[in-house]
């Protein structure tokens, strides 16, 4: 049994996105002795070319991460209704039947990550900027916003977000999910208008905030990670991510395998909530005893009312 | 024997041209298969220095040429990934040929098949005949309009082409952006930068998808043949094509020749542009069916390799094509079969230029053979 | 007997008026514009330009919208008229430099009506974001002053970047800093083997070093960092305060609160100036650069000379590269250059082939991309991918209007062969 | 000091530039060397001064053998050289290329200006060679060039000066003036080698003559003794002539008429409101130092610059704007000055050079395409008719000898139908052979009534080819002389070219 995966432009060893998937694909080598194979795409013009290389029944499932993916896979699946294949952050409408998408509600985490910052910023202020305007990546600015919003709501505060508005779909963007470089620069315009947490939500882009924020020291700056746990994909720098939004791929691509294996596998989609454990937000690791208790206690309500539909993640 | 006599003879002795000989073969044939074999040896090298293993090195090779021409659909991908890049080198050898070095490919690239792009939705109700071709014109036009801006400026107001090249392509990224964010060009229902995808009518044909579905070669396949015979007979046998080459061996002679040295930047320029559109087009129109962002994926630079390498000939710039998109696609083959980076590629594909480009290295490494008395750098 | 007289020709003064005529209508329309364009910004803008825990506080400095840009159109176009009338000579250049710069601040005042931002930061940022670029500028300068075009510069950085990851992982800050000029060195050292004993063409050689160099980068990025990770995770240069001096605002943070490679890039310019313009050997290499044979006759070892410097020109890149990593993030990526040696070429041309104008040109880079930063934060009405071209299309404007005529060095770019 | 060369023998390939030569230097005399084009005499000074690393032979200075690595060696030596072409550096001051290579320097590696400037002047004062120190060497006229080469040998107290054709861009009084300097180093002891093709001068300067020929010392003369005759004999192996043969002057209608013409280049006035007219069947030679508007006149004609002010009239037509296509079209024919940079493309083939600037023209051309076959067939004809030695026209133009290259441009021009002709240097730096073969051409279009007007810094071309002489200076026509009616003394036209006018 063969599983190969076609990674974004990110490449597999993003500390976030792209390697988070891949994991999962090396978990169930390891549990289930599968072989494992992967194609970088240097560009978005190597999608088709990278899907086709992998076609000729090597492969058993093709997973393709990412939703700039969605239009190369959705053709070949047509080309070839025998391969199976399971895209990241796509669901098709109407699904395809050797397709299965694994879509995330990364809002409902993000809207917890939001309501958690408004709680624990000094100034008022509250950053983040994003990879490329696409729904995958501002889902995470509109949950964060909305949690601000949020807790501003409770607690009578007026904790403001920089880098993206919700209503106009305007923000911050690095226009890549390459440049570290951007990720440190863009950090800092937003520590220099006062922000003091920041969510970049541009792949390994984050890192360079990680690594502004390193210098800064905590007091100054934290970062929220996303897609992994980034504490423990960036060690070195783990202390600065005050927590991290995460997109439980790794179990849904292992889930995905499972099924095939299985034979009972379906085209459709998988969404991951808070509910199922696709998304979540990650222990606070070194901030554990930073976060007030208050807080932890009302994001645990949070968390509970958001699963149980009694607070909405969106506009109020 | 008489003066005329005399004359005659001296003059039919002069029309008499020298048999190719030993030189050309070496520098034709020789040259660049060492140079070839010479930089997988070394790329071996590399390999071994990182802790890949012989057999695994063996296996990489293997898949290389396997990837790239050791079937239909190899050599169906090779195809895919040559066209564009011979189509933006054909251009670039003719701005190297009149002196000029347009680095501005990239973005001659993304203005002509984000144009083609826009051409083919917007007409969608033309007929093929009609649709496709004009698609591919509009591309070239654009194209040759985005190159023709370097040109006017660099013959207006001596305004570096390098300079202006690099930034229009910075600037065409941007340009694409904001007009793939547009309403009439966007893709309905997304918010992320994709345009409206052509209709059929508007691709060009893929020339193998009865075999099977996964064949991407298409016509770009002909479009690039044809180009290739086009900038020969361009370069070689117009006036124009002597007006670009004498501007470029000589800016002084040719403006003593009563050559319009700004007219002729301008246009070779413009046809540089025109082929990168083109080059563009193919991708989108024939490839990828819509306009993304980073479409251009680096073409309009590796172009420039090829371009180089091909010693700014169109028959040159073929054959360099080829086997860029050759080890393009074995590439990809290494990497899955291997897993070896395909990243590999891009330090092959530089030694191989090196000892293309400096005989005078080759002698030096290997002092047996080679001719003694290269006349160094290419073109 | 007399000696014949000359006289000069009124066809000379037409051509410096013209050009004196041109430039005055140009500032004169730009006053317009301004007033038309950006006349109704309401409010205030304000600039704050101290941060809270500064050691001196300045008040946030703030600007009526709408009054200011009437006085700076009112100047711009009083500067125009002033050339229109009786310019000329140096005021020229001078009048469009204050056009040109009225013009911006005018611009920035409208985009910030009605709202805030830090200015020191960004300046902070204008310097940070030029430090490569000038870096690459001054390696392109130090070679091509010795006529060896250096189009290598961005293969050059990213191999500085590289192996400051790499080394500084393995050995430290200091370490790889110093492995990142090494290297650098070693691809000018290469560069300069291939174009001066091979006699390869100089963009060729430019050209095949940076695929060369991209080739492995990414290569190694990929084959070896992504299992090894610990050999891509260096330390990263910490600003320094400089006392007191750090303490000036505004200034203070843009130039004396910055790490390592600010410093370093100010130093280098500073003494690269020196070494070319006030030196022996800056002396020999720009008649290298200028006139090879001329060079050689005197004794002057040409080939030395180049091999040389554009060694020195590699290590300078190297410098600029190990910036993007020990300077900023501490972690190769691939391709993280992201064309910046391009860039600096481009301040190279633009800043007339001299350390300092390339500098100044960096400067301007920086400037336009951290302002596009700002703009995008102040809800502009521009869209933000215009305001990402600004400086590209600025720099058009000024290769193109201003540096057209700029001298290379006389030999640039050509091969020289010993007799 | 003596320096004495033995044995020398240089090949380049299969060239031998020189073949076992041996040559004495003396101090406090001057060696005239005289050779043909390319007999040799620049790469044995090359060899001498440390350029170039002989083959064979060794170089004894006061009796001991010396071997030079470089320059830097000879320098040492005490050998200096002033290069055929001047080896200085445009844009530096003149203090900056004197010292290049010998800078005085304070802390820091500072380059001590103040010094060499002091130096600079102190070597002007006491050869009689004032230059300003902080001058900017492309400021200077020639001349002046000429003396800031030789200072910058002073400078390195040399003992030895090696001149090669000094005088090729001087006028006659400055010629006089630097044949004084010359002489006074000589008195002050410096051993001298002067390198020249002009006969007289090397008659009026040198204490010893050596003469070489295709490689080979092939003899020596004593100026007191030997005749022009004599030296040119020796030098070319046969007797030459070196009248040109002229048929009656004739002259007809004016065809080329320049009226109060005034061309700027780079925003200076390089042509000043100038007025000429020459007549079919009239040679009208310009005379003028290098840089005084000569080169500008000829390219305002050919349609290469472009007019500020005044008319320019051919065959009655106004042409000040018209396109260099259209005057060709017209008859005009121009030989440039610039053979190897505007003249011809070197890396093109000799039948594309044969067609450079008519491929367009029907004759060639069909449609947008050029028909090479007929390009080629007409290319060999020229070639045979004109004696241009070459393998084949598929050749590179720039592997052909100097004397070829010019005798292509020349077939080129001349074998259409012209009614003007333009030459600008026709044959600098050819040898005698071409020399003839040329000038007769040119005759040949002025017996057919062209009107020719010739450029030459060969004041003995001008003067055998001209029926009427203009002078330039400082773009302006300062002097004029009708030759047909009285030769004008060449004293005359010199001290018009130094813009001395009666
Ligand atoms: N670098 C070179 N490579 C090959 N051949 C050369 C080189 N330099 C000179 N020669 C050849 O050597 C011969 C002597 O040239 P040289 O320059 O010494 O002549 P010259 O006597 O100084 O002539 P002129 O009067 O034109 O200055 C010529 O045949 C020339 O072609
Ligand atoms: N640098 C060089 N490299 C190679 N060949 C050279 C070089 N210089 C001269 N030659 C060759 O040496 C030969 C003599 O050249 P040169 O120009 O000295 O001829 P010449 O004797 O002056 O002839 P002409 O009378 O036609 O001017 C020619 O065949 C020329 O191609
Ligand atoms: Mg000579
Ligand atoms: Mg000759």
């Amino acid at each position: 049994f063969t599983a190969c995966q076609i990674t974004d432009t990110g490449g597999i060893d993003d500390n976030s996105f792209n390697q988070t998937a891949w994991r999962g694909v090396l978990e169930a080598q390891t549990a289930m002795g599968i072989d494992a194979r992967f194609l970088e795409s240097q560009a978005e013009t190597d999608y088709e070319a990278n899907i086709t290389s992998l076609l000729g029944g090597e492969c058993d499932i093709i997973f393709t991460i990412g939703f700039l993916l969605g239009d190369a896979t959705q053709e070949a699946a047509a080309a070839n209704p025998d391969q199976l294949f399971s895209i990241v952050d796509f669901a098709y409408d109407p699904p395809l039947d050797n397709v299965l998408g694994q879509v995330y509600a990364t809002d409902e985490a993000a809207f917890m990550a939001g309501y958690l910052a408004a709680g624990m910023t000094e100034t008022g202020i509250v950053g983040t900027f994003g990879g490329i305007n696409i729904p995958p990546v501002t889902i995470f600015m509109d949950g964060f916003a909305y949690g601000i919003d949020y807790y501003n709501a409770q607690h009578g505060t007026d904790v403001t977000l920089l880098g993206w508005s919700p209503d106009t779909r305007e923000g911050l963007f690095t226009n890549n999910f390459e440049s570290l470089d951007d990720g440190r620069a863009f950090a800092q315009n937003l520590y220099d208008e006062g922000a003091d947490i920041i969510l970049p939500v541009a792949g390994p882009v984050g890192l360079g905030s990680a690594a502004l924020a390193n210098e800064l020291g905590v007091e100054e700056l934290m970062i929220i990670g996303v897609d992994a746990d980034l504490y423990e994909t960036d060690p070195e720098r783990g202390h600065v991510y005050l927590t991290s939004i995460v997109k439980r791929m790794d179990a849904t691509v292992f889930q995905v395998i499972e099924r095939v294996m299985a034979g009972s596998f379906e085209g459709g989609v998988i969404v991951g909530t808070l509910a199922n454990g696709g998304v979540d937000l990650a222990s606070f690791h070194d901030f554990e005893g930073t976060v007030p208790e208050d807080l932890v206690a009302e994001l645990t309500a949070l968390r509970a009312g958001i699963i149980d539909g009694t607070v909405a993640v969106g506009p109020n | 024997m008489s003066v005329n006599e005399a004359l005659d003879t001296a003059r039919d002795k002069l029309l008499e041209r020298a048999a190719p000989g030993r030189v050309q073969f070496e520098d034709l044939v020789i040259v660049p298969l060492f140079a070839v074999v010479a930089a997988l040896m070394i790329g071996a090298l590399v390999m071994l220095a990182t802790g890949v293993d012989l057999a695994t090195i063996g296996r990489s090779y293997v898949a290389l040429v396997v990837g790239s021409v050791g079937s239909v659909a190899a050599l169906s991908e090779t195809l895919v990934a040559a066209v564009p890049l011979v189509l933006a080198a054909l251009g670039l050898a003719i701005g190297f040929r009149t002196g000029l070095f347009n680095i501005g490919a990239e973005g001659q690239i993304l203005m002509g098949g984000l144009a083609a792009v826009i051409f083919g939705f917007t007409f969608a109700n033309l007929p093929f005949v009609l649709l496709m071709p004009l698609s591919l014109l509009a591309g070239a036009v654009t194209g040759a309009f985005y190159a023709g801006i370097a040109g006017w400026l660099r013959a207006a107001t001596g305004a570096h082409e390098v300079i202006s090249t690099i930034m229009l392509n910075l600037i065409s990224y941007r340009l694409l952006d904001y007009m793939l964010s547009l309403d009439w060009v966007q893709r309905e229902g997304r918010a992320d930068p994709v345009s409206r995808s052509v209709p059929d009518a508007a691709e060009l044909p893929k020339l193998l998808e009865w075999l099977d579905p996964n064949l991407r070669v298409h016509a770009g396949v002909f479009l690039m043949l044809l180009a290739v015979a086009l900038v020969y007979w361009l370069m070689f046998r117009t006036k124009l094509g002597f007006e670009f080459r004498a501007s470029g061996a000589s800016p002084d002679a040719a403006r003593y020749a009563g050559i319009r040295a700004s007219l002729i930047i301008v246009v070779a320029m413009a046809t540089a542009g025109a082929l990168a559109g083109l080059a563009g087009a193919n991708q989108t129109l024939g490839v990828l069916g819509r306009a993304t962002p980073g479409f251009s994926a680096g073409i309009g630079f590796d172009a420039i390799a090829v371009a180089l390498m091909g010693r700014s000939h169109p028959v040159g710039v073929l054959f360099a094509g080829l086997l860029f998109g050759g080890l393009e696609a074995g590439g990809r083959q290494m990497q899955v079969d291997a897993g070896v980076s395909i990243d590999l590629i891009g330090i092959i594909q530089a030694l191989i230029i090196v000892f293309i480009a400096a005989p005078l290295l080759v002698c030096a490494i290997f002092p047996w053979g080679f001719r003694s008395d290269p006349k160094g750098g290419a073109q | 007997m007399s000696v014949a007289e000359t006289s000069p020709t009124r066809a000379v003064d037409l051509a410096a008026k013209r050009r004196t005529r041109i430039v005055g209508a140009i500032l004169i329309l730009l006053g317009a514009f301004l007033v038309l364009v950006f006349g109704d910004a309401p409010g205030d803008a304000t600039f704050r330009l101290s941060r809270p825990r500064d050691t001196w506080v300045l008040p946030d400095l703030i600007v009526p919208a709408q009054p200011f840009i009437y006085i700076a159109a009112a100047l711009t176009a009083f500067l125009g008229a002033r050339q229109f009338l009786r310019g000329g000579g140096r005021w020229t250049t001078l009048s469009l430099g204050l056009g040109l710069g009225l013009a911006v601040m005018a611009f920035l005042v409208w985009a910030t009506a009605e709202n805030a931002f830090s200015l020191t930061g960004m300046l902070q940022a204008t310097m940070v974001r030029a430090v490569p670029i000038a870096l690459g500028g001054l390696a392109a300068v130090m070679c091509e002053r010795v006529a060896v075009v250096n189009i290598a510069v961005e293969g050059m950085l990213l191999a500085g970047a590289f192996t400051g990851a790499l080394m500084g992982s393995v050995i430290g800050g200091w370490g790889g800093l110093l492995s990142a000029v090494v290297v650098g060195g070693f691809f000018g050292f290469i560069l300069a083997a291939l174009v001066v004993t091979y006699r390869m063409d100089q963009i060729i050689a430019g050209v095949v070093i940076n695929l060369f160099v991209l080739g492995l980068t990414s290569y190694v990025s990929s084959q070896v960092f992504a299992d090894m990770r610990h050999l891509n995770n260096a330390p990263v240069f910490r600003s320094i305060k400089i006392p007191i001096l750090g303490d000036i605002p505004v200034i203070g943070p843009m130039l004396f609160n910055q790490n390592l490679f600010v410093y370093g890039a100010l130093i280098m310019v500073a003494v690269s100036t020196y070494y070319l313009f006030h030196t022996r050997s800056g002396l020999r290499a720009r008649a290298v650069g200028e006139h090879p044979r001329a060079a050689d006759t005197l004794g002057i070892d040409v080939y030395w000379t180049r091999y040389v410097h554009v060694t020195i020109g590699g290590m300078i890149a190297g410098f600029g590269g190990a910036w993007f990593t020990l300077g900023s993030v501490g972690r190769f990526d691939e391709n993280m250059t992201g064309g910046r040696g391009y860039i600096g070429l481009a301040a190279m041309i633009f800043g007339r082939w001299h350390p300092v104008g390339a500098l100044m040109a960096a400067l301007v880079f920086g400037f336009t991309d951290s302002l596009q930063q700002k703009l995008a934060l102040l809800n502009t009405p521009i869209p933000s991918e215009f305001l990402a071209m600004a400086p590209y299309i600025a720099t058009i404007i000024v290769v193109a209007g201003l540096v057209g005529r700029a001298r290379a060095p006389a030999a640039d770019g050509k091969p020289y062969v010993k007799e | 000091m003596d320096v004495e060369l033995k044995g020398i023998t240089k090949r380049f390939g299969p060239v031998i530039a020189n073949e076992d030569v041996s040559l004495s230097i003396r101090a406090g005399e001057v060696l005239g060397l005289l050779g043909e084009n390319g007999a040799g005499k620049s790469t044995l000074m090359n060899v001498l001064c440390g350029l170039y690393r002989p083959d064979e032979g060794e170089i004894l200075i006061d009796g001991v053998a010396s071997k030079f690595d470089g320059p830097r060696d000879a320098i040492e030596a005490g050998i200096g050289m002033v290069h055929q072409h001047f080896m200085l550096v445009p844009i530096f001051t003149v203090a900056e290329n004197v010292v290049l290579g010998v800078e005085p320097v304070g802390r820091l590696d500072h380059l001590d200006l103040e010094t060499a400037s002091a130096k600079v002047r102190d070597i002007g004062e006491s050869y009689g060679l004032a230059v300003d120190p902080d001058a900017l060497i492309e400021s200077l006229p020639v001349g002046v060039q000429q003396r800031v080469e030789i200072i910058k040998v002073l400078f390195r107290s040399a003992d030895v000066l090696i001149l090669d054709e000094p005088t090729a861009v001087l006028t006659p009084q400055e010629v006089e003036e630097f044949f004084g300097i010359v002489r006074s180093l000589r008195d002050a002891g410096k051993a001298i080698v002067f390198i020249t093709h002009k006969l007289n001068e090397i008659l009026d300067i040198a204490d010893r003559i050596s003469v070489l020929r295709a490689g080979r010392i092939v003899g020596e003369a004593d100026p007191k003794t030997a005749t022009k005759a004599d030296l040119a004999e020796l030098m070319v192996g046969r007797p030459v002539h070196f009248e040109v043969e002229r048929t009656e002057f004739t002259p007809g209608d004016p065809m080329l008429e320049v009226k109060d013409l005034t061309v700027l280049r780079d925003e200076a006035v390089a042509v000043d409101n100038v007025s000429l007219t020459v007549r079919a069947g009239e040679v009208v030679g310009i005379a003028g130092v290098q840089g005084n508007g000569q080169s500008a006149l000829i390219e305002a004609i050919t349609g290469l610059m472009s007019v500020a002010q005044g008319s320019i009239h051919f065959l009655g037509q106004d042409i000040t704007h018209a396109s260099v296509r259209a005057r060709h079209a017209m008859g005009l024919a121009h030989i440039p000055e610039d053979r190897q940079r505007m003249g011809l493309i070197p890396d093109f083939t000799v039948a594309e050079n044969m067609v450079l600037d008519s491929y367009y023209d029907a004759r060639y051309a069909k449609g947008p395409q050029v028909q090479w076959g007929v390009v080629n067939e007409w290319a060999a004809t020229a070639a045979a008719q004109f004696d241009v030695r070459t393998s084949s026209i598929f050749a590179d133009a720039g592997h052909l000898s100097g004397g070829n290259q010019q005798k292509l441009i020349v077939a080129r021009e001349l074998s259409r139908d012209t009614r003007a002709v333009i030459a600008a240097q026709p044959t600098r730096g050819l040898d005698v052979g071409s020399i003839e073969y040329i000038h007769a051409r040119l005759m040949a279009a002025r017996a057919e009534g062209d009107a020719v007007l010739i450029m030459s810094s060969e004041l003995d071309e001008i003067l055998a080819l001209s029926d009427r002489i203009v002078v330039m200076f400082k773009g302006r026509i300062v002097a004029e002389f009708d030759a047909t009616t009285h030769r004008p003394e060449k004293a005359e036209i010199g001290l018009a070219m130094a813009g001395v006018v009666a």
